[in-house]
């Protein structure tokens, strides 16, 4: 059977080369960047350069990056490390309302601190206005936090607006780039900001790290205590295979980002081109030209999204949903939910993320197995009857 | 590993009696779109059985498993018996259930237990 | 020139074995645990199987098990989740003072949320007393985090003792066994504690992964907030590969640990026998029967610890030392001051953490060449000059 | 990548001028061993010139590098060349030294120069 795999949003692969580089520190080079001897020179040596290379992935300086365990860890430490460094200046934050859920729970745990926590809400494309954002700053903000783009949706937002109206109130802005950096240009002077989050689980690099950018000056109260490592603001072993391998995922992605964007929104056009005149009541959600160049996210009317992961599993396609179904707080998308979409059709989500490996052919297999897919479950469908039987009437 | 046996697969993948009863004696709804699952039982009923039980369900895997477990159990049986299909009864059928997907299989026995209700109101009882 | 790694404590290396289970979820099996797909599928029967062996490992049940980044985030984890989770019970933690910095530090931030924290002291071998233990214990103590053994010096604790002790008194007992979990035998029952730290770059598994155990029913608040893993507990994506590194260090180290610690208590009892009398004014530090099979400390009088190790390098031979210069904070180890060295004996601190590669040829290379190292360095040491005029003074 | 330049290296590995000054013009101590470092600077003066520098040193790479390189910068200077000597030049002469080892090149220079200041009183001046 054909195995196609559509969700890059979960993770993508690791590049054979990523791979590559990353055994020897496996293998003989497993020693430990702070000893002082051959094995730690080697480990030294190896980390250096990958912070080299990670921060010309955003155009920033070597020193200014710290490397965490993943992504989440990332925006545990700059939205509680930013938020306490200030909190002498003021106890409130603002975050959009879509943010991921290493942001979202860390604004909540925040709040048990005794922050005061603004949600600003997206627009149907699920946007936020930097008016909005404006207005929501008072002088007691200390930090502002919005996600570069959304994964589950593909909507990449207006980040340098935004942060231009933070700065001239002189809050920190920190913003989560986990969906981009490494999958479209982020240069962290362009985008105006003081911190900014990624992991290379998200460009053909290995689990297990991620990073924070952490500006010049910007103070940052550390999250994980213990050791000097990280110039003391991440404690513990440097996990060195897999940051070597951030770093030559960043210096592929730095070289091939072009091509590999050309590739994706060839292949992701093709499929939200396509899809729509294949099934009846498909909603294409997110921006439709602001968004990631791999993400082709819709709604499939009257059907629910976990039931037509299952059914594309079996015809070998992997992808993921916002449903509340294959969410374990069985809860519907935050982020369908605050776009405006009525939790019936949120259900109906599905979410096809593309990466490198993908082919026309692909698409085309995706285009041909979906269909019978959403009949068999229509048919089933109760919601599915009372619209036909609707139609009916209203004729 | 996958995290739905294989009997829920099965019910899943070839589902029973799924369809709509157009003179059914007995429609019960249960669920609703906004918390993700919803079911419709239909049924007939002769001489105090279930002559025949067909569903309609919008929901993940679990839903429509247990949907079809549900009306299989309850097929032939009498009146009194199908009330006895209780919802850990029915996980038990499918040789068990993840923890979050519990709820599924009340909606099932309180969607046949609806219709049967919706049965005897008819029937004025 | 022989290379003679002897630094185990920084890192060990990664057991071939190891490597080879990883390598699948380095490459095809690339997929993420929380997916529901085939790819899904996969990560997740490897994250139970590696669950299931790091249970076993510690006599544990596999649900107890949170998987972490590192032993430095178990400890976190531990410290502040466990604590948090009591603070309306009481606000009084207590530790030893020889902790590792990943617990000491983090104790420090407790304080800064308002909690006091009593330091244990420690005898010249570097033991806690059950009794002082006991004593400490007040009404509103809430969490005691006494570590199994100290890597520095190899002393172990007796922990069941003190464990009992705690219980008594109705706080939680939290031990770091990053020292000991796969090294010596440890079974959470026996040791009567109630959360126990480890991670397998201590016995030949992979860095980036750690875990903390926690008895069924004990309350945690979680330190890393997001997404569902690990029961809600500890949020990002997993560490897939890493994980299964860890379980099947786990599984070797279960099998193998007799003859390991035979084969390295053997190694070690050589060392510590055989270089004394080699080296004039070399002393044992620690317990010297007390204490992990791979460790010999000692503390070299008269010269300092970083340039042994560096000249030890030059032949080949990686050792570490609890001297200030070793250190960042350049402070000598806490651990030889709390145990009553005078510093400037402490400076002279040299640690072998032997591994399972090492052979007595290793050690005979060590007595080889340590010798006429602290020779060159004691003829440049003006304390050393000092020792020698006042010898002949006093003779 | 090693901690130290290679000229740091060179001067550890192979110190010039180690020893004491039997009948030292001078002697200067600098540092203790509680903080990790200890420097002793033996002069000999001649016609106003550092005839002869030695030293003793107790302390880490970097100390022992700097011990050497600041004996090796000293010999043969007049003492107002050899009040020169500052930590900043200590440094650059050893192509760098880590960031937490800057005390080092301060230990050196202080050390010389209280050795200067021992000659200095001792001559009366
Ligand atoms: C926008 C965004 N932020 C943060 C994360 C967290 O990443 P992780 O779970 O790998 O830590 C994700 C994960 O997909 C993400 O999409
Ligand atoms: C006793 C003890 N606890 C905790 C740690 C922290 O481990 P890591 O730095 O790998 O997170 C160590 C590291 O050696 C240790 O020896």
């Amino acid at each position: 059977m054909k195995r196609v795999y559509l969700d890059n949003v979960a993770t993508t692969s690791i590049l054979p080369e990523v791979l590559e580089e990353m055994l020897p520190y496996l293998k003989d080079a497993y020693g430990n960047p702070q000893s002082l001897h051959e094995w730690g020179d080697a480990a030294r040596e190896a980390l250096d350069d990958a912070r080299s290379k990670v921060a010309a992935l955003i155009g920033a300086q070597p020193e200014e990056i710290i490397f965490t365990g993943s992504g989440t860890e990332a925006n545990n430490l700059a939205i509680k490390g930013l938020a306490q460094a200030r909190e002498s200046q003021g106890k409130h934050i603002v975050i959009s309302a879509i943010e991921h859920y290493s942001v979202l729970h860390t604004a909540k745990t925040l709040e048990k601190w005794g922050f005061e926590v603004t949600h600003l809400p997206v627009d149907k494309y699920g946007l936020v206005d930097p008016k909005e954002a404006a207005k929501s700053i008072r002088d007691d903000t200390v930090l502002v936090s919005i996600m570069h783009a959304n994964s589950e949706v593909g909507t990449i937002q207006p980040i340098t607006e935004i942060a231009n109206v933070v700065k001239r109130n002189g809050a920190v802005f920190h913003t989560d780039a986990v969906a981009t950096a490494g999958t479209i240009p982020v240069d962290v002077n362009e985008l105006g900001v003081d911190a900014l989050s990624f992991a290379p689980n998200q460009f053909y690099g290995p689990k297990g790290v991620g990073a924070l950018w952490l500006k010049k000056g910007v103070r940052v109260i550390p999250f994980l205590d213990g050791g000097v490592q990280e110039g003391g603001r991440r404690a513990g072993t440097e996990n060195v295979p897999a940051i070597v391998g951030m770093g030559k995922a960043a210096e592929l992605a730095t070289e091939e980002m072009e091509s590999r964007m050309v590739h994706l929104s060839a292949i992701r056009d093709k499929l939200i081109g396509e899809l729509p005149s294949r099934i009846e009541h498909a909603i294409l959600t997110g921006h439709p030209t602001q968004r990631l160049p791999g993400n082709a996210s819709f709604c499939i009317e009257f059907i629910e999204g976990e039931s037509m992961l299952m059914l594309l599993s079996q015809q070998g396609i992997a992808v993921s949903s916002g449903s509340a179904c294959t969410s374990r707080a069985l809860k519907a998308s935050h982020v369908l939910t605050a776009m405006g979409l009525p939790p019936e059709i949120a259900q109906g989500s599905l979410l096809f993320s593309l990466g490198l490996e993908n082919t026309e052919d692909d698409i085309d297999y995706v285009l041909a197995e979906l269909p019978p897919i959403v009949d068999r479950l229509r048919q089933m469908s109760p919601l599915y009857s009372k619209f036909l039987k609707g139609q009916q009437g209203g004729s | 590993m996958p995290i739905y046996s294989d009997t829920v697969m099965d019910h899943f993948t070839n589902p029973r009696n799924v369809g709509e009863i157009e003179d059914a004696d007995g429609i019960g709804e249960e669920g609703n779109p906004v918390c993700g699952d919803m079911m419709t039982f239909y049924i007939k009923v002769d001489n105090n059985h279930l002559s025949d039980v067909k569903f309609k369900t919008f929901g993940c895997g679990a839903a429509i498993a247990v949907s079809s477990i549900v009306s299989e159990m309850a097929m032939g049986k009498t009146i009194e018996e199908a009330r006895k299909i209780t919802p850990a009864l029915v996980a038990k059928e499918l040789e068990g259930l993840p923890k979050n997907k519990f709820h599924c299989s009340n909606l099932g026995a309180q969607a046949l237990n609806k219709a049967i209700d919706d049965y005897l109101k008819k029937q004025g009882k």
